[in-house]
């Protein structure tokens, strides 16, 4: 939750330089989410995520390097430099991807989760998006069928209230929770505080638990708030959209600060453990940073290379101009 | 009158096996499935006593209902379902009873799976196929009688065919299962009845290699899905005239197999390209399009087009007639090109009539 | 209710004659939903349906002679010959129209509703739909945004079972019910029985009562069973994806004989008056059978006349022939 | 190097007003909005403080939140709600911020929209703007930056505009407004910002007639949307090396204006054509083909398209250059087919660099 604090931070930094050049929505507020819920995943299970996606490619242990490579551009990112924040993979990490239609990658966890039944493979698939997603009629497609297949898979619904700059109001019947939509659909659903990372761990392994034992998919909604920009590094709650008394109220339930303080008034947590950290991880994100610009671009001659898998692919040659 | 209409290849082998189109289809996924426990179908009405004009019949008794099933209806939903299966090692074959209904899960071809292989540099491809069928006759009007190929053949990362013989069906549905790449396969419904020569056991049609279906040095006509059938009779009449013509089907138009079009436009020097689907944007273009650049000043006359009339579907019969174009007006179109005669053939050998395939064709659907 | 049966027999009957060359899906065993629907509604309310339309059409108060007209690809079918069976129409009897791709009107509908909010006219809207409908994304997407907006529209699911030749055991989770969706969406409902006009009637009055009152959308799922198969006159109880028993049972709760049986027992109905009525029917089925077939065609030079829209179309002329 | 690129008339008006893209919209919609009340907007960001690029900024503000108003995330089902809308009376505008979210649309808006009036017969008429915009630069990458206008123009019951400046975005944005057909009005990001003049007050450019931006012997171009700007910066750079070419914007791709086109091969002789999509497909096969029937045999070269290569929008700045297809593409094929010569102009003036528009533009978005 620090690390991912810290890196999103790191980025909001470094994207003034103008050299990361794509849309950025980063995570910082809602890291408990990310931190509590992948905490109970194995190297085994899978996530997949949307356009917010730093916080829960970290959390499943996706490469750091490669992740801000792939922001910087460069050939040596996640995706080869072809896809950018938006589009963020580690497959090694049980990380599927992740992809900025909103609500689109719901179904292809759905998707994930049904290979795994058809396979006899015993793991479990979460999906990670906003409430914005569930106003898409794919949302509701998706836990239709998963539902029906009793598949394995957590839907997690980060709630922070916006959709850019859209609040809730227009876009769902007033007293009507997100969860509730689930419940619809015949699945098991938990509302959660979102920036209590022990509130997120255990309702995560609650629901682990009841899926790995086969009681297939389960929702969980989490409250949260995210601090800056819609899309972007800067806070912008004078524009117009959200008040700074809002986000004021929302930043004391910081998940992070919550976290630490807590540790220390317990005495699990020093605040040398803290600075000891963070400093670790500051160090691992200025290499990983230094990896990234230090790294080549993709080079302009590889721009067709990857429009067809050339596995596997019995088609007759044709020449890379066109089709 | 045959009840169903058997296209000859021009060499044919003549010990070889006829089967229907549907029954083709059938076979590769049969045989696929047979191969590779990976592959699985799926799609409203799979399962169903019709089993999608035949195409799927028996396939759940065979392998099971985990590998053969049906789904709710909702279309873009089920095709992220499929996408994710194909990610996490599945060879999903998906089926669409109308290309209509497919306009509800765009996002997911043209977005996701189309791009997945490329937006992740490469670091995994999305081994799916889709089956669309064409819808046509009987009144299906507006909404089930699209033939959006050209959309597809649009889109960079996706392949698209559309085999006009059962031969071609089967072998290029088994190549389709068989790539690691998203495969549009597009079936016509009037195809489903035409018998031909298919071998046994497995063989692949290359995806992006035209097919000579008939050769001739006057005129060559581009002929997509079901009008490659129109072309074919059309040239058994324009023989008769003594105009030869050369009919190809592209069969799969992305990629698309520019070569052999050129080859045979060089020697020709004449061009006509027939689509099932509206001319304005349509695939016709792009074949048009590609001979001028590559052999404008050679033609001998202007390239035509034989298309849909600019409007939606009409459902009453009285304009089926006038709606689809026939070999009739691929005969008239080539008496002009080739001889600057206008014709009319009052009369072309057809099993079709109206608005239904062949005499066996009866509605309802 | 009878009017409805009857017409649709004749249909059935008439249909091997092949003249009427379009899909028709009939709704014999269904039509107590649309008559006691329908019957609640004023002149001016609005109606839309999907491909199996002709009850909610007869019943709205749609123009008979002009449905036949349309079935037989005329001229002067209520569609001009463009739609079949399956694009209907009736402005003047409040009958918006009615396509045949699965869910797709169900948010023109709410489109409708939602223009009358904009508008200030006081009109409900009934979208008609089949239980596979609500398995479509923008089924969902239009419920959440009728209870957003708390429009005036009543949602009628007639749920019989069957999806084409799909039951609703590979459709949806076991033992969820449709109307659950709509809860899920904070919309008000109520199930029923589809097969007892009464009740459906009953139903009908107490939510648009509540819609009248600006209570906001309510959805309806009434229980009932189509008799004949998915599309075309015929029985087809033997293919195999239905047994005779299970049709047999519904038959029993045929909505006509039921009515006619409570009327008669309770004294409101006699053999004569549902005789009067039957001959009734059966001549003004005759007469707008007769008059479809006496209709001429659409001429061929009228294909290309309704692409557009002439009206208000400062387009410049281009060639009928093509775009 | 000015801030925004400013595209003059041939004829200027000189005492012109002149206005950004954007602005052009604006006024388009608020005339309208203002003029008849039953015109609405709605879209997912409409009322929020960026105001869709500024194009809807303050409207709420003036006319209400029950004219201007954002939506729930649902691509589809509020394309259903909008045609609903406008059965019933209603003229919305919708606004889908990128092209590729309105993949999600292609059912209400090709099944539905596009055939309401045909397939009911007349009835009934469903005006309907969609206002699509094309994402570019900044790492938009692969599903935020298509440009499919050609899969609309393959649809009949549609109209499709893309105009390339303020002039033409307002008027045909009027035009689109009062069109009692679904008109799609396509927008591209880059266009935005630059500026023209602007006539006051309420004018139409009629749905379908092309534009001649500059008068040319030598070679005829045309260019659809952003493309027109690369086209007409070209053609001063190749002005400088004695070739003059003509630049036509179609605005319009269905209806298209044909004859315009026509008319000015026929005094050229050559024809160029620049998309701002894939070529394979694409609209500009739509306009070879045509000029290729019409006109074959009297081209002085083989007609050429400009167009993206065909792979899904790298996000990589790196690969931004190398992907978008800009005025030295145009420059080098002119002097191609004009001369003969093969000349890569090193520097042509542009505002533009790398990936993003002019340099009052810096990301994210
Ligand atoms: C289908 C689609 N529509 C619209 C957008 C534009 N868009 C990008 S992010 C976003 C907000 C989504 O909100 P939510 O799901 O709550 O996620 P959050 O940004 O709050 O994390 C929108 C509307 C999109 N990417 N895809
Ligand atoms: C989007 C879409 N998918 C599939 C179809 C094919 N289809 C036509 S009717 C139908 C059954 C719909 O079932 P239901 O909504 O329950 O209506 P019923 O036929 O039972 O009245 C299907 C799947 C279609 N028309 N549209
Ligand atoms: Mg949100
Ligand atoms: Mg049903």
């Amino acid at each position: 939750m620090l690390r991912i604090r810290l890196i999103e931070e790191g980025i909001a930094e470094l994207y003034a330089e103008q050299q990361m050049r794509c849309p950025v929505h980063l995570c910082i507020g809602q890291e408990a989410v990310s931190a509590g819920v992948c905490d109970v995943l194995g190297a085994d299970d899978q996530v997949m995520s949307s356009h917010r996606a730093h916080g829960h490619y970290l959390a499943k242990g996706g490469n750091l390097p490669a992740m801000m490579a792939e922001m910087y551009g460069k050939a040596t990112g996640c995706s080869g430099g072809m896809g950018g924040s938006m589009h963020l993979i580690d497959l090694a990490a049980g990380f599927v991807g992740a992809t900025p239609i909103v609500g689109s990658t719901i179904p292809i966890s759905v998707g994930l989760a049904f290979a795994s039944l058809l396979r006899g493979e015993p793991r479990v698939v979460v999906a990670f998006f906003g409430e914005g997603a569930t106003e898409e009629g794919t949302f509701h497609e998706a836990l239709n069928f998963a539902a029906l297949k009793r598949l394995s898979i957590l839907f997690v619904c980060e709630n922070n209230l916006y959709s850019v700059y859209s609040p809730l109001s227009v876009r769902r019947p007033a007293g009507r929770p997100i969860y509730r939509l689930a419940d619809g659909h015949g699945i098991e659903s938990r509302q959660g505080d979102g920036n209590d990372v022990e509130e997120v761990h255990a309702l995560a392994q609650e629901a682990l638990g009841q899926i790995r034992a086969g009681a297939g998919p389960m929702f969980l909604e989490f409250a949260t708030y995210r601090w800056r920009e819609h899309c972007g590094p800067n806070f912008d709650n004078r524009i117009g959209y959200r008040t700074e008394e809002e986000f004021l109220r929302w930043r004391e339930q910081c998940p992070v600060e919550r976290q630490r303080r807590k540790g220390i008034e317990n005495g699990w947590l020093s605040e040398s453990d803290v600075k000891g950290w963070s400093d670790e991880i500051r160090d691992e994100f200025s290499a990983a940073v230094a990896f990234a610009k230090a790294s080549h671009w993709p080079e302009t001659r590889t721009m067709l290379d990857h429009v067809y898998s050339a596995a596997n692919s019995p088609t007759v040659e044709v020449g890379r101009r066109a089709a | 009158m045959p009840s169903t209409y058997t296209m000859r290849d021009s060499n044919p082998t003549s010990m070889a096996r006829e089967l229907k189109y549907c029954q083709a289809v059938h076979e590769a996924i049969d045989l696929c499935m047979g191969a590779d426990p990976s592959v699985y179908v799926i799609g409203l009405g799979v399962t169903d006593p019709k089993g999608i004009f035949g195409t799927t019949l028996g396939l759940e008794q065979k392998y099971g209902s985990s590998r053969v099933m049906d789904m709710p209806c909702a279309e873009n939903g089920m095709t992220g379902v499929v996408l994710g299966s194909a990610l996490a090692g599945m060879r999903p074959i998906m089926v669409h009873q109308r290309i209509d209904f497919a306009l509800l899960a765009m996002e997911q071809i043209v977005n996701q799976a189309a791009k997945w292989h490329y937006m992740f540099g490469g670091r995994k491809s999305a081994p799916l196929v889709i089956r669309l069928l064409v819808g046509r006759g009987w009144g299906q009007g507006p909404q089930h009688s699209q033939s959006l190929h050209s959309w597809f053949a649009h889109v960079p990362g996706l392949k698209v065919v559309l085999p006009s013989t059962p031969h071609d069906a089967k072998g290029l549905l088994i190549s389709a299962i068989e790539d690691d790449n998203p495969v549009i396969f597009v079936e016509h419904r009037w195809l489903h009845n035409i018998s031909g020569p298919v071998p046994e056991g497995t063989y692949r049609v290359p995806i992006g290699e035209a097919r000579v279906l008939r050769r001739g040095s006057d005129l060559t006509i581009v002929a997509l899905s079901h009008m490659a059938l129109d072309a074919h009779r059309a040239a058994q009449t324009l023989a008769g005239e003594g105009i030869e013509t050369e009919v190809i089907d592209p069969r799969s138009i992305r990629p698309f197999d520019e070569q052999t079009v050129f080859e045979s436009v060089r020697r020709t020097g004449r061009l006509l390209v027939a689509d099932t689907s509206w001319r304005h944007a349509g695939f016709a273009a792009e074949v048009v399009a590609r001979v001028a650049e590559e052999l404008g000043g050679r033609l001998k006359c202007p390239p035509r087009r034989i298309a849909l009339p600019d409007c939606p579907t009409p459902t009453s019969p009285a304009l089926a007639a006038e709606f689809y174009p026939t070999a009739n007006h691929i005969v008239s179109a080539a008496c002009e090109m080739v001889q600057a005669r206008a014709w009319r053939p009052t009369v072309v050998p057809t099993p079709f009539s109206l608005d239904v395939p062949d005499p066996s064709f009866t509605g309802p659907f």
